[in-house]
């Protein structure tokens, strides 16, 4: 298992996914209401796979996915802002 | 090599819970605690194929309270915990002594003090056994090693229970526990049969201080806590509550030889005698044939009754030998009462002591032994 | 003639100890008599307690009598009554005993709705230990251990074990044993858990600091902040105030028992087991499996 | 001859169930047998281990204190239960999830045991009898018929085929599979 | 930025030890954004459990943090309240720990109205321990000690929280942990006992044996199931059934916080002490007399 | 005959609470149970006057739980109970044991096991304070025998709770409690300095497994029940498990010295000594006084600190006298502490032992002084 | 204190009160809608006085007296009956 | 001079109380003083007493061996706890409630005390004062103001009046009353 981060953005939102730490559960993917998500297989991981960004295109910065993962391994960024998109402290 | 269908492949929780049923338990209550709760999920299976009862309470103290309850209703009633559980029902199992209901207890021994090492092995209650309910009283402890004698003791702790009118406890530990193995069953032979608690009023009558009857059989019996007299009934006379604390100590400790239970091993010729309770008991007598195979004369006592603690057999097994070692997954509860029993300074007394967690490996006690012999 | 109860006294240990004018004594005729008017057979009813002057009833009845430990009367209740399911099992407790140590195991026996017949005698305090407030002591009171007044909220004990599952709960007073006769008689006959909150005098412990010392006056105070149900739900928040609805509050008899279910799985798992002994080892092959995937946790 | 045995990686592999069913096959062969599993604080994902001891005699000591064969499926699992290991152990492990590997065990197998499962069975679950497949094929303790009775008799109804599918693909991978030196695993990765 | 975690975790203890997917990572995460967002100070914080897989959460927030036994979380918090009233006291715990052991400080919690937020992480299961049944596993569902199917009725921890007293009750679940925070900062922000159950799912222990082995088939089973409280008003009986309300179900405010009303109390004393100091000795004179008359008793 | 101030008409409870407030308890939690329940009354009435905190739960496991929680949010805390509320606060004392937080427990020994007679003396549950809660560990349990020395012994325990971070329990009988007498209060010099618990981070620092730190003290402790690391964080590594259970033990067996107090009275020349705690040390003392002026050389050792057990002392003791007598209110607890202790099967050990739940008077122990001088 | 029942009748009801239980606590008196007891001074205990039967006359066999005594120390029964007057079993 | 002393009754009597203020104006007065109540399982209404001890020296042994006042106000009182009596204690009971008296004791003092109190105050819960009368008059362990001062400074306000009045009828009843031999008590009952 490697330490890895990795970041997507549309120019709009980012999302940064914390690899180390996706247990591969599939929620953030079930839930994504954009399908910008999806899980990909993972030969070094035994679960199978872990969430990869394939469609950063479609990712309308909700957050419903940062918010949804149990294990802290999503972070959605609202680009060029400070705060949240969504689903963060007001 | 036979296809025998006694011959099981059972986890030491099972056994616990398979022998429970051999000997007539028909009454279960607890509540979940590693390392215990497989003899809980095996009984909810099994009881009520075999017409018994199985309750899950909402704590250990219910559990137990239940357990009197139940026993008192006429069943023969059981449950089984681990240490954190096994503290809180302290004060329901002073009621089930004070009270004299027989029931079961078993405490599978995990690491402590507190939440401690719940996954790990340790043998550090065997002192609350004895004295982790307030008040004068006397117990009865098995503490079987292997699994047939699990099986075995479950059976006569039931046995123990009826004739003496008194919660007795089963403590294992958690590698008996979740080892798996294969072993014959003891026989009908070996486990004496099995009597309903009817049988035991003519045997053992003079064992209950209290009337010996349980609920709902026309005597109109009274149970209490509080010191009472021969009828059962509350007293606050001196003489009758002086008595019935004696009754409680004496009816145990004055049948020692009738409890008692130890497995020995090589001890005829030895100098170095290895003292042990539980699963130790096989590292030790590993170390034994090691030693033995070195030329040293090494034997082992194994303790199968721990309380009430066999005095005698040790101190007159601490004058043959030149010295002892016990291995022990605490910091030195037998060691301290071996030493108690011995009642002698010159005696050679020394501990292998585990509380990480971990087996006490044979290793460990063949290094003692060497050093201890090249001290002789 | 009169009511009979030396038939269900164990007389040569009475006087009893409660302080002249307690009203425990009252209750426990009011039970007596419900068992009586239910043709109940001593032999085939355990009377089980807790700790308490409430919980020292049971060694004046005689019948089959279990004073347990503090707080966990019902839990030997259950015991009893799931080893012997044929019988009918009272359990009396104080308030302390069953809603301060005992709460949780008052509120698992609601949820349960085992048939068992809860008494609970409030006198908002705790009596036998001297007087310490109890979670039923009203605000301000004075208690041994609120000398300056009590600022504890008390449980509304019937509102408590509805919400918890109990299957029948009512309310009554000692200033009318005749009518808390017929509520203990309509939980007795109740199948499920029954709950009787009786309002009751401790002029001892409750009183003497609460100008209340004489009991006869103190059963009479607690009378007159009693009205019936029916009444109470007209009343206005204002009137209610200070004052406590008595009656049956909680009815209701389509939750399964709990022994009932217990047996009926029993009897189950037994045809489960006979069947099984046509197909060979069935039994063997009902011990759950360990599957193919998912954790083995077992811990703390 | 007593023989010990040890399945290792993280909860959920079912390594566990691979110990079980090795020990439960010896017992039903009339061997003595005896099966212990770890009950560790990281249990959910985290190493777990299984141990067995199988022995024509009675068993004294009932842990390991000299492994024969021992198969490993995670780092983590590794480096708690890489003890007791002998040079001439024979040792499996994934090299996908086990690239640092102790001193002990001079060769060391390398299966891809995973994808081994995916490609048979496709579910992960089916790890269990993979190993099972590659233990009966390095180690004579159980029979091939032996095991396979054992498979069919516990598995969950339903499972048996696909477990006798990744059994097999377990025996054969090991053919195919040639012991490397200690120091050259990571070379090994598929 | 997005939240950052980063802050509020001990970073070096990650991952934790749930079990991927599982949603009390969730509520976790909803209980740090709603500190966050109230602006509490990690130091004046102590964040308390019991023991379970939930009650694991301390392990990994960065601030005062207390993993108890089990069952008793409430009592460890409250003496840390009373002992600091001007900090924050989070519980979080299983239904396990909360319901079934911790039962009666549960609902002695509510009764005391003491200001604390209480996080009960409902997922209807004994996870830690192996899935035994708790005292809110559904009706027949299968459990470690349920092989036949569950025949113990459930708790609706809501009802019963407000029954014994609490002052801020709310529900949610996992499948909404934006709204989770929402209910979450309420009851932390509320000055009084506040529960906040949230649904969760344990699909190693509960949905394994039940039809529901996958986490995220589960959260979405669980959110099926949820009605917003202001429809479910509206809903008849039988659509009700099977489903359960979120949102804020119960919010009350004139019922005295007890921190409050104990250092009024304290303040009173002192202040009486103070008075006193003038006439000589009448702090002395303040020690409980025994009266002219009355029993003295004191007993079991 | 001056009329001092600090000369006071107290009762034990009462001298209990007072001691407190003299040692800074500003954190009480209670459950009521007889006969302890004046020390809640009394603080009830103390504590809001001096700025405590006075906090009645819903049960004693409750009670302990705040105590814990009180002391970890930087009070000085303190509980009191008796028997069956003993048994109950087990689980959460070993809590406090294996999360080293300071606080102090008081049990009012009465007549058991379970309920027994509530109102009666008795001193039978010394055995359980050292061994009720499971899971190894060690005990610091105090036993005062005058009011004075309740006085005394009460703020000890505070400070020996805050010194070696540890529950410390203080045990008294339904005697002492429920006597009003007059007497002294230690003085200032007597008692030492009041000391707030940070001053103890620098003497004891090193008495502490997990940091020294209590809450909101911007060091963002973890306080678990588990077996952890320094840091405070659960582990399953053996060597640190072993590690911190040996420091739990350690931390008080190897300050034996520091921690230990008797009382002696006549012992110098004394050819029978008896060893007694608590309030049998008064009928003891006249018995002395008795057996002395007859021309029998007895002495007195009363123990003060239970546990750790003052083995080396009394193992001394033994060798000079020729005969041991323990009178004691149980059926001979101490007298088996003094028997593993003597390690000596030629010593000469009676016991004078009453359960009635009636005091042990000076005629028992003159007869049996007599009875063993006759033998001697 | 002696071991006493007194009897009272009116004809159409008997009161019998064991004097050895009654406490003194007055309540039958203060419950009884008819003025049938009272309390009198009974110089042998030392609470002072004890219940007696001062108005049998107008008693009416209601009951109460002997539902609300806690020491089991009034029966009231119908003269001629078998059954108590109210209060009693159905 | 050790000084032992014994009140004894039933629970409500005010016999511990009347123990606690003997004990008090002792302590007060310097000497060393001990006072310690039955707390039996019979309080209400049942038998209780309370012992004192009066001493100038320390006092050893904290319980009754040999006593020289008792006195006792009910039967069931006396069957328990008229014990540790000498032949030449004083011994003062209500011959209304205690008729039967057991050895020990060669003379007894009868006297009506709760017929006393009524008539002096009216209420029986005074009875404690009468008692305290009496033992003063009896007994030179405290003097009388010094017992006053007692219970002025104790009893709770708006008694101390009623109080008084009940201990001058105490201390006056015994002037008026001789001691009887133990066997000739049932003749003197008023
Ligand atoms: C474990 C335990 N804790 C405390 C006690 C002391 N105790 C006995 S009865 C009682 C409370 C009595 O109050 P309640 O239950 O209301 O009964 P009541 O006397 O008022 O009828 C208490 C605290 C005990 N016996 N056991
Ligand atoms: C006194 C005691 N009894 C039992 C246990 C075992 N135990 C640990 S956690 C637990 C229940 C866990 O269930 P829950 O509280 O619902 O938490 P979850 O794991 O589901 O989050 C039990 C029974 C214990 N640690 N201590
Ligand atoms: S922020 Fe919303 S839309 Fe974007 S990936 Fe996450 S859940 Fe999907
Ligand atoms: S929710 Fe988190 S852990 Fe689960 S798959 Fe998505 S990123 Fe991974
Ligand atoms: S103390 Fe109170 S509850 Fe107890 S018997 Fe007396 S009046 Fe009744
Ligand atoms: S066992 Fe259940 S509750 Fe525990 S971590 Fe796994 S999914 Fe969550
Ligand atoms: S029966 Fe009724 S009327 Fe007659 S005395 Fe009793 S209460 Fe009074
Ligand atoms: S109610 Fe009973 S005890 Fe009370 S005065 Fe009347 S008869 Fe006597
Ligand atoms: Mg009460
Ligand atoms: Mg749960």
């Amino acid at each position: 298992m490697s330490l890895v981060e990795t970041v997507s953005a549309n120019g709009q939102f980012k999302l940064l996914v914390h690899e180390t730490w996706c247990k591969g559960c599939r929620i953030c993917v079930d839930l994504c209401p954009t399908k910008t998500l999806a899980m990909v297989e993972s030969p070094d991981r035994w679960e199978g796979s872990i969430v990869k960004v394939t469609n950063m295109e479609a990712c309308n910065g909700c957050g419903i996915c940062e918010a949804e993962c149990p294990d802290f391994a999503i972070s959605v960024f609202a680009e060029g802002k400070s705060k949240p998109a969504a689903g963060g402290a007001a | 090599m036979t296809h025998n269908k006694d011959r099981v492949f059972w986890a030491g929780n099972e056994t616990i819970a398979e022998a429970a049923l051999r000997a007539g338990c028909n009454f279960y209550a607890g509540y979940p605690i590693t390392p215990s709760s497989e003899i809980a999920a095996l009984l909810s299976l099994r009881l009520p194929q075999t017409g018994g009862v199985f309750l899950q309470m909402e704590d250990e103290i219910a559990a137990m309270g239940a357990v009197v309850g139940g026993s008192l209703g006429g069943a023969k009633a059981m449950t089984a915990t681990s240490g954190p559980g096994f503290s809180l029902k302290q004060e329901n199992i002073g009621y089930a002594i004070m009270s004299e209901t027989p029931c079961v207890i078993v405490d599978v021994q995990r690491g402590g003090p507190s939440t401690g090492a719940p996954t790990a092995p340790a043998q550090s209650d065997i002192m609350q056994a004895r004295w982790g309910t307030h008040g004068d009283h006397s117990m009865i402890a098995l503490t079987p090693g292997t699994p047939a004698e699990v099986y075995r003791e479950t059976v006569r702790a039931f046995h123990l229970s009826e004739a003496y009118r008194t919660p007795v406890m089963l403590l294992i530990d958690e590698i008996i526990a979740h080892t798996t193995e294969s072993f014959d069953i003891p026989t009908d032979e070996d486990l004496g049969p099995i009597h309903p608690r009817t049988w035991y009023q003519e045997r053992y009558g003079a064992n209950s201080f209290r009337p010996f009857h349980d609920f709902y059989q026309g005597k109109h019996i009274h149970i209490t806590g509080l010191s009472h007299n021969e009828r059962g009934f509350a007293t606050t006379t001196p003489a009758i509550i002086q008595r019935g604390i004696e009754h409680l100590v004496n009816k145990i400790e004055l049948n020692q030889k009738e409890i008692e239970r130890n497995d020995t091993y090589m001890l005829e010729d030895a100098e170095i005698a290895l003292i042990a309770f539980g699963s130790p008991g096989r590292a030790s007598k590993e170390a034994v044939d090691i030693a033995r195979a070195e030329g040293i004369k090494a034997g082992l006592m194994r303790i199968i009754t721990f309380w009430p603690f066999p005095t005698a057999t040790i101190r007159e097994l601490v004058d043959k030998v030149r010295a002892v070692i016990v291995p022990e997954m605490n910091m030195g509860m037998l060691r301290g009462e071996v030493e108690r029993a011995a009642m002698r300074r010159d005696v050679q007394l020394h501990g292998v002591n585990c509380v990480g967690g971990v087996p006490i490996e044979p290793q460990q006690v063949i290094d003692k032994i060497r050093e201890v012999y090249r001290g002789l | 003639m009169a009511f009979n109860y030396a038939n269900w006294l164990r007389q040569d240990l009475m006087p009893h100890i409660w302080c002249p004018g307690c009203g425990i004594g009252i209750v426990l005729k009011s039970a007596i008599r419900a068992m009586e008017s239910l043709g109940w057979n001593q032999d085939t009813i355990g009377f089980v307690s807790g700790i308490g002057c409430t919980s020292r009833a049971p060694g004046y009845v005689d019948m089959n009598t279990l004073h347990t430990t503090h707080g966990r009367a019902l839990t030997f209740a259950t015991g009893l009554k799931m080893a012997a399911p044929d019988k009918n099992v009272v359990v009396m407790a104080g308030d302390g005993d069953s809603a301060a140590i005992g709460g949780n195991h008052l509120i698992h026996s609601c949820r349960r709705n085992i048939n068992i017949t809860m008494i609970i005698v409030n006198n908002e305090i705790y009596g036998m230990t001297g007087g310490q407030f109890s979670p039923t002591t009203p605000g301000g009171a004075r208690a041994a251990t609120a000398p300056y007044g009590n600022i504890d909220p008390g449980f509304d004990l019937c509102k408590l074990t509805i919400a918890a599952g109990a299957t029948y709960v009512a309310r009554g007073h000692v200033a009318n044993g005749i009518y808390l006769e017929r509520l203990i008689k309509g939980g007795m006959a109740h199948k499920g858990f029954a709950v009787i909150e009786v309002m009751s005098n401790c002029h001892t412990q409750y009183g003497r600091r609460n100008q209340h010392p004489d009991p006869a006056e103190l059963i009479e105070h607690i009378a007159s902040n009693a009205v019936m149900l029916t009444k109470w739900d007209k009343m206005t928040p204002e009137e209610k105030s200070g004052k406590y609805p008595i009656g049956v509050l909680h009815k209701e008899t389509d939750k399964p028992e709990y022994c009932e279910s217990f047996y009926k799985l029993q009897q189950h798992a037994q045809e489960r087991v006979r069947d099984a002994s046509r197909k060979i080892a069935e039994a063997e092959a009902m011990k759950p499996k360990r599957e193919g995937a998912g954790g083995e946790p077992s811990e703390n | 001859m007593r023989t010990e045995i040890r399945f290792a990686g993280v909860g959920g592999q079912g390594n566990i169930l691979a110990g079980e069913w090795v020990a439960l096959a010896a017992h039903n062969m009339g061997l003595n047998a005896l099966q212990s599993p770890t009950y560790t604080a990281q249990v959910r994902g985290g190493p777990t281990s299984v141990d067995v001891l199988i022995d024509k005699n009675p068993i004294g000591y009932p842990r390991l204190t000299s492994i024969d064969f021992f198969l490993c499926l995670a780092q983590g699992a590794w480096n708690l239960f890489a003890t007791q290991l002998k040079q001439d152990s024979i040792v499996v492990v994934d090299p996908n999830l086990v690239t640092k590997v102790g001193p002990g065990p001079q060769m060391i197998y390398p299966i891809s045991i995973i994808q081994v499962t995916k490609q048979a069975v496709e579910k992960p679950v089916y790890t269990s009898a993979v190993s099972l497949g590659i233990f009966c094929r390095l180690m004579s303790t159980i029979p091939q018929d032996e095991m396979i009775r054992t498979i069919e008799k516990n598995a969950p109804s339903g499972t048996v085929e696909k477990n006798l599918l990744a059994f097999r693909a377990g025996w054969d991978i090991v053919d195919e599979t040639k012991p490397v030196p200690r120091d050259e695993l990571a070379l090994a990765v598929a």
